[in-house]
């Protein structure tokens, strides 16, 4: 069954029309790829779904509830998690803190006065952390403050901070842009070794060899509709997709 | 109505003084994003400029009272009266206009000095430390002047001729109680040429046009190659000349010590913070806002309603007004949020 | 901890101290003979000096009232310590004084900051008790810090000599055991002026207040209101003005449509130098209203406001303390000191300051002891002339001093920067009395002196 | 974190105690050693160690602090006249009522962030202060201060039968009377377990979270936090903190005045803060005592007490230093702060802890791969 439905969303900047009767149905467990054009609407539709805009009309359901109208923390409450395209992480803590922080929202709820507790009392999730920052690679510096990290180690560390909420459905807004080939490699292999944990995924993408490597289905939005939709070798063939790419030389 | 359309003149008076002491923090809060707590020092030394060149005008001969033997009682007579007689006097009575000339210059050397020398360490740093370092300087500026002058305030004189009210319900056909003081009708009018003065360069001078960009977006600025830091100075300059003169302006209305400044700090912070941050028409806007409503809030029949009203009504209007308008009349945002 | 230290070593120097008092100045020291008070009082004095704490604003607005108070002090110290001409203690009758310190010691002090604060006036003149070991505080430059001063003494067990307070509270409702007042209030104000204004102005007048919104100016209101209301005066409005308003505009315009054709300006410092500045700008003093001229008045006045409000003052009149053209011996002494000494005439502020040290002194010598209580009994009732203000006598219901009330005029003919205050009349002591149980000063109690700790 | 990060808390917090109670000792070399000043240390600590919960952890600058600092003091003074001179309710009393306040200003002004946040605390706080100034003076006794009266009702000192008060009215703690030395290791004893709460709590997940909103709330938002009740948490703590230290400028002098609330002192406590080190445990408590010991040491000198404390060097040099310092001293005390504001933040941008510890540096023997930042605890 779908995890994500979306239904006949529509949304309009002023006269500009970004979304229009866009549907999109998401399998659980299936890492779902939107790509398209420049200013097709991707991130649009993707803010649509965090709470950071709400689209004029259309519905967005989550596990049959609607994740319109509410805020943004209920919505990563609910299990929706979302990777953004410029690394949004803790830039005055540590690599640890800034994992462990998404464990405590897990665990203690959108809002807990733990006040009196010390830190170290949290043991497990301080294990967790470390868990997971092996995973991305990052152990070693798991005591430096993260502004002095490289551009695809913040990435890195934002999917750390992602993972360790054990989201249901993970949005990935663009994770490969403006890598070098060997980090964005490196990413596709992290991006698998996840999958492996049957987390429902997004992936908004302009890299085609990012796309063709993960996607298990895909969804080709231009000027804000759904030109098609299905399993990536039926979209490699697709003429409209290629249209829509003016020639498609990437595909 | 006459006590009306006087609060409204009063209000516009008000009104153009608030906006002028938010027009240049405003234009450093915008283009060079310092929180700058040594702004109303800027205002005190300009207010000091009027009060100094009128001492420089007014230095005397002095011939001893022999009638008193405690201590030095002197006549004084200004040299200018002794030399020029007539010519020096009516120089004398203009001392505050003609501190104008004076106070351009001084104000945008006291402004590049600040920048050049202090605050252009800063733009880099977190805003609690500008407000350490900037608030620090004020004390500092402080100080000095009251080293030199003392704490007690120093009247200076409108010139003879708009010393005294203007007989605007008379020309108008309605009451004689309706008049107004000249120099304050002087200080509006003032008030709205320098604003308007500093719309227009902003406007239409490509320096301007830079400076706008810069304060829409400071980093895309700096990408383009410009000198962006040239333009700062002189930016900064400018905001000293714009506070200094608005000091200079308002000596005859309130006599000057050295503490004027820090009681305009906390009243332009608040119009620049109504009017939404880094926004020059939302600063004049508020200015004339809160000015209008302070005067209302003063009259009497308001007061005998809501005691106290007139205390607080600045600081009323700011909250109503930010929790309607979360970035003031006409903030952007993302601006110091 | 270490004050118990201290205090051993102090029991020591008291004796000490004694006998070197014996010994340098031939006198039999009183603490041994005025049994009625005992020696261990707080603070007492042990070695050859005694310390007076003098609480002065030194930043803000009144700094430089503050630092013309400090001169006055500093020239009591040393006419005290026989230094200089001696000033009013040629004058001062009758007199205890020798010009050799307060009871052979030798007089020190010790400066602190008010900053026109309440709490930074508590802080400061703790620091002079606790640390200094200061026996007497004087000072301050508003009624809101001599009252909190005050009552700080009075639970602290030393001396208080108020500076410059003109609110009625000071020996009114707020009036201590441990306090005295030189300066006058807002009643003698009001008293000591009315008859003038009425000789000026007639009895046909209505008169508008513009009020500092504190304790001052209401208790000034209430004074000025009831003295112009026995003449026949009406009182048309009394409107209330923030402090450090500033700009006064959106109060002064509605004064011209009020029909009254008097401005009362209950202002001190900044805030009336700009209302009187502006009220004249707003044209009040050239309107004619009811078929006469429109005046404004000034119940207090100080040479230092004059200053600031330069040449709006000519011909506006308000009462003062003291003023050093007058021409009495005591005026005439200490303006000869002071302006020796300075270069310059001394203003009220250090007139009154330099007497209450003074009165200080003498207190503590015809008491023979520094004991507050004794200095208190030995001022209360305790009538002096020779100081500036004819025959002056300290109450003892209530710590007030009373004497003549200057009425001036803002100097329209002056020949120099001092000159810019005019005496008007000098309104005897017996005009401005009034009963300790008046209305305005009533609710107060002066309690018991205290002496600190014991 | 292990045993021994947990006898590091115990000996940070033993150290603090041990220093803070010697005060007394150590300070008197300087002049600061008298129950006053000691006791405006440890309470304007108090204060700054509040107000750097707010600021120092989630970014969030009030500048209308002080007006909590009043609310406590009138509310403790109000609980001396209406029901005793025991401290004990008075400190419930203030601390409760500041908090409240701050519950409510915190709910309004917390709706807005950055330079707006500032603004409306400013907004609030000079309400208070004209309020109190003037036309609240029936509850706040105005211009003078609200303090204690013989004729107050004192409910249950009459009913233990200590209603009649031959001398002065003291505050008292079970006999014991808070002025003087006893009141300054009430004071100090109440910096110690606040400065212990701080800590605790900004290492505590809590205090994490905070830190995290400073550092981006976005990404807290979209990390399933609600923020908006952890900063509305941090604001009211740090108003209690504000209301207990106003409550015991009351109890160790018992008179509350309106100038309290004013935006200076607000903006002292800023000063403070910044002075000390923002985020730091130790810095705002030691910009607390800097600012006060300049208000208080350095104002009351004058020449003649120059004179005197230069009397170890020869006369002429002792002149020509009294000419040169006296401008600084005195009534000159302000430009030596503004000055010492100026010189601290130019050359030590995290204040008086990151020159200390630069210092601790300086000894301490080079640690290899300085270049990378690490976190410190503090």
């Amino acid at each position: 069954m779908a995890i994500l439905q979306v239904t006949d969303v529509n949304k309009n900047f002023g006269g500009l029309r970004a979304l229009h009767e866009v549907n999109l149905d998401v399998e659980e467990g299936a890492v779902h790829a939107i790509i398209g054009p420049n200013g097709a609407g991707k991130s649009t539709l993707l803010n649509c779904f965090v709470g950071l805009l709400t689209p004029d009309t259309g519905s967005v359901m989550f596990n049959n509830t609607s994740l319109l109208g509410i805020k943004p923390h209920e919505i990563n409450q609910a299990g929706v998690v979302r990777v953004f395209q410029t690394p949004q992480i803790f830039e005055d803590l540590t690599l640890l803190e800034n994992v462990m922080i998404p464990a405590f929202a897990k665990s203690d709820g959108a809002f807990r006065i733990n006040a009196w507790q010390r830190m170290r009392q949290r043991t497990e999730i301080r294990d967790e952390a470390e868990h997971i920052l092996e995973d991305v690679g990052l152990i070693d510096q798991r005591d430096v403050i993260c502004s002095s990290l490289s551009r695809g180690d913040k990435r890195r560390l934002e999917l750390g901070m992602c993972l360790i909420q054990h989201p249901k459905l993970l949005l990935l807004d663009e994770p490969t842009a403006g890598m070098s080939r060997a980090d964005t490699n490196s990413t596709i292999d992290l991006l698998k070794k996840i999958g492996e944990r049957g987390i429902t995924k997004i992936v908004i993408e302009h890299d085609m060899h990012v796309v063709f490597s993960l996607a298990t289905r895909i969804s080709v939005l231009a000027q804000g509709t759904i030109i098609a939709e299905g399993k990536p070798d039926d979209i490699k063939g697709n003429p409209k997709v290629q249209e829509a790419y003016l020639g498609g030389a990437e595909i | 109505m006459d006590a009306i359309l006087l609060q409204v003149l009063n209000g516009l008076d008000k009104g153009g003084a608030y906006a002028l002491i938010a027009l240049g923090l405003t234009l450093i809060f915008g283009t060079l994003g310092i929180v700058n707590f040594a702004h109303g020092a800027l205002f005190m030394i300009g207010a000091f400029c009027a009060v100094s060149f009128n001492k420089l005008l007014t230095f005397s001969i002095k011939v001893k009272d022999e009638s008193i033997t405690f201590f030095d009682a002197y006549k004084e007579v200004p040299y200018l009266e002794v030399w020029w007689g007539d010519t020096g006097k009516a120089i004398i009575d203009y001392s505050v206009p003609l501190s104008i000339l004076i106070a351009i210059p001084v104000m945008l050397l006291v402004g590049i000095i600040m920048e050049r020398g202090l605050i252009r360490h800063f733009y880099k740093r977190t805003h609690a430390d500008q407000i350490l370092v900037t608030f620090g300087l004020a004390i500092v500026l402080q100080e000095i002047i009251k080293h030199f002058f003392g704490a007690n305030p120093i009247p200076q004189s409108a010139p003879e001729i708009v010393a005294g009210s203007a007989a605007i319900g008379t020309w108008l056909g309605l009451s004689d109680n309706l008049v107004y003081p000249w120099w304050r009708l002087i200080y509006l009018g003032f008030s709205l040429s320098v604003i308007a003065a500093v719309f227009a360069f902003l406007q239409l001078t490509t320096f301007g046009m830079v400076v706008r960009a810069g304060m829409h977006d400071r980093e895309t600025v700096g990408l383009l190659g410009i000198n962006i830091e040239r333009r700062f100075t002189i930016v900064f300059g400018l905001a000293a000349v714009v506070s200094g003169l608005a000091g200079v302006m308002y000596t005859p209305i309130l006599p000057p010590d050295y503490h004027i400044g820090m009681e305009f700090l906390v009243l332009s912070f608040v119009v620049v913070v109504v009017g939404g941050m880094g926004s020059l028409g939302g600063a004049v806007s508020a200015g004339f806002l809160l000015g209008i409503l302070q005067s209302f809030a003063s009259m009497n029949e308001i007061k005998s309603l809501i005691p106290g009203i007139d205390q607080i009504i600045i600081y009323l209007v700011a909250v109503v007004i930010l929790l309607v308008r979360p970035r003031g009349l006409m903030g952007r945002k993302g601006v110091m949020e | 901890m270490t004050d118990i230290i201290k205090k051993h070593v102090d029991r020591r120097g008291v004796i000490k101290g004694g006998m070197a008092s014996i010994l340098a100045t031939g006198i039999m020291p009183s603490i041994l003979t005025s049994p009625a008070y005992a020696a261990d009082y707080l603070n007492a004095p042990t070695g050859k000096t005694v310390t007076l704490g003098f609480n002065v604003p030194q930043s803000g607005a009144y700094a430089d009232e503050g630092a013309d108070e400090l001169r006055g002090y500093q020239l009591a110290v040393e006419h005290l310590n026989g230094g200089g001409d001696g000033g009013m203690l040629n004058t001062m009758t009758p007199k205890s004084l020798k010009g050799n310190g307060i009871l052979g010691r030798k007089v020190e002090f010790v400066t602190g900051d008010t900053q026109t604060k309440s709490d930074a006036a508590r802080a400061s003149a703790k620091r002079m008790i606790e640390k200094d070991g200061a026996i007497m505080i004087t000072g301050g430059s508003s009624s809101g810090v001599a009252i909190a001063t005050q009552s700080l003494c009075q639970e602290a067990g030393v001396i208080f000599m108020a500076g410059l307070t003109h609110s009625n509270d000071t020996t009114g409702k707020d009036k201590r055991a441990n306090g005295f007042r030189h300066f006058f209030n807002a009643y003698m104000s009001g008293a000591a002026l009315a008859p003038v204004l009425e000789k000026a102005y007639g009895k046909e007048r209505k008169a508008y207040h513009l009020t500092a919104d504190y304790t001052w100016g209401w208790t000034q209101e209430a004074s000025i209101a009831q003295a112009t209301e026995a003449i026949g005066w009406k009182t048309v409005k009394k409107v209330r003005t923030p402090l450090g308003a500033g700009d006064f505009s959106q109060y002064i315009t509605p004064v011209l449509n009020s029909g009254a054709d008097v401005l009362v300006l209950n202002h001190y410092g900044k805030d009336m130098v700009n209302s009187l500045t502006q009220a004249v700008q707003f044209g009040l003093r050239d309107k004619q209203v009811n078929g006469k001229d429109f005046v404004i008045v000034v119940p207090l006045y100080s040479r230092l406001m004059a200053q600031g409000a330069g040449k709006n003052v000519e011909g506006i009149f308000g009462s003062t303390n003291w003023h050093w053209s007058l021409k009495d011996a005591g005026s005439q002494a200490f303006v000869k000191s002071f302006g020796q000494k300075y270069g310059f005439p001394p203003s009220q502020a250090a007139h009154t300051v330099y007497c209450q040290t003074l009165l200080y002194a003498d207190a503590c010598e015809r008491a023979g002891t520094h004991n507050p209580c004794g200095v208190a009994e030995a001022l209360e009732g305790f009538k002096f002339s020779g100081m500036g203000n004819g025959d002056t006598l300290y109450r003892a219901a209530d710590h007030q001093c009373f004497k003549d009330v200057l009425v001036v005029e803002g100097n329209d003919k002056s020949t120099s920067k001092f000159d810019l205050l005019k005496v008007v009349q000098v309104v005897p002591a017996k005009q401005v009395t009034y009963a300790p149980d008046n209305p305005m000063f009533k609710g107060g109690e002066l309690g018991k002196c205290n002496p600190g700790k014991a | 974190m292990s045993k021994k990060d947990l006898s590091v808390e115990y000996s940070t917090i033993l150290i603090f105690a041990l220093a803070i109670l010697t005060m007394p000792i150590w300070l008197s070399p300087i002049g600061a050693g008298y129950p006053d000043l000691l006791q405006k240390f440890v309470i304007y600590g108090i204060f700054a160690v509040g107000f750097n919960i707010l600021f120092g952890l989630t970014g969030y600058l009030s500048f209308g602090h002080a007006a909590f600092l009043g609310i406590g003091s009138y509310a403790t003074v109000w609980s001396f006249k209406l029901l005793g001179m025991n401290v004990i309710p008075a400190v419930i009393f203030s601390i409760i009522l500041a908090g409240s306040f701050a519950a409510l200003i915190g709910y309004i002004t917390l709706r807005r962030s950055g330079i707006y946040f500032s603004i409306l605390t400013l907004a609030f706080a000079q309400m208070c202060y004209n309020l109190a100034y003037s036309v609240l003076t029936p509850i706040t006794n105005g211009e003078t201060g609200l303090r204690v009266l013989k004729t107050d009702p004192r409910i249950f000192d009459h009913l233990f039968g200590r209603g009649q008060v031959d001398g002065p009215l003291l505050t008292d703690l079970f006999g014991i009377h808070m002025t003087g030395y006893p009141g300054f290791y009430f004071c100090a004893i109440l910096l110690i377990i606040t400065y212990y709460i701080a800590m605790r709590i900004k290492r505590s997940p809590f205090g994490m979270m905070l830190k995290a909103i400073k550092s981006n709330q976005t990404r807290m938002n979209y990390t399933g936090f609600n923020t908006r009740p952890y900063l509305q948490t941090a604001f009211i703590i740090s108003g209690m903190y504000a209301g207990l230290a106003g409550s015991l400028l009351a109890i160790t002098d018992p008179l509350a005045g309106a100038e309290r609330m004013q935006w200076t002192a607000s903006g002292e406590v800023v000063l403070m803060t910044i002075l000390g080190g923002v985020g730091t445990s130790l810095g705002p408590v030691l910009g607390a005592g800097l600012i006060k010991y300049f208000e208080n040491i350095f104002s009351s000198y004058n020449d003649n007490t120059l004179h005197a404390a230069l009397s170890f060097m020869p006369d002429w040099l002792n002149d020509v230093l009294t000419i040169i310092i006296s401008p600084f001293v005195g009534s000159g005390w302000h430009l030596t702060l503004g000055a010492l504001f100026m010189i601290i933040i130019i050359f030590l941008p995290g204040g008086i802890m990151e020159g200390m510890g630069r210092i601790i540096q300086i000894f301490k023997p080079n640690k290899p791969g300085g270049s990378t930042k690490t976190a410190s605890q503090g």
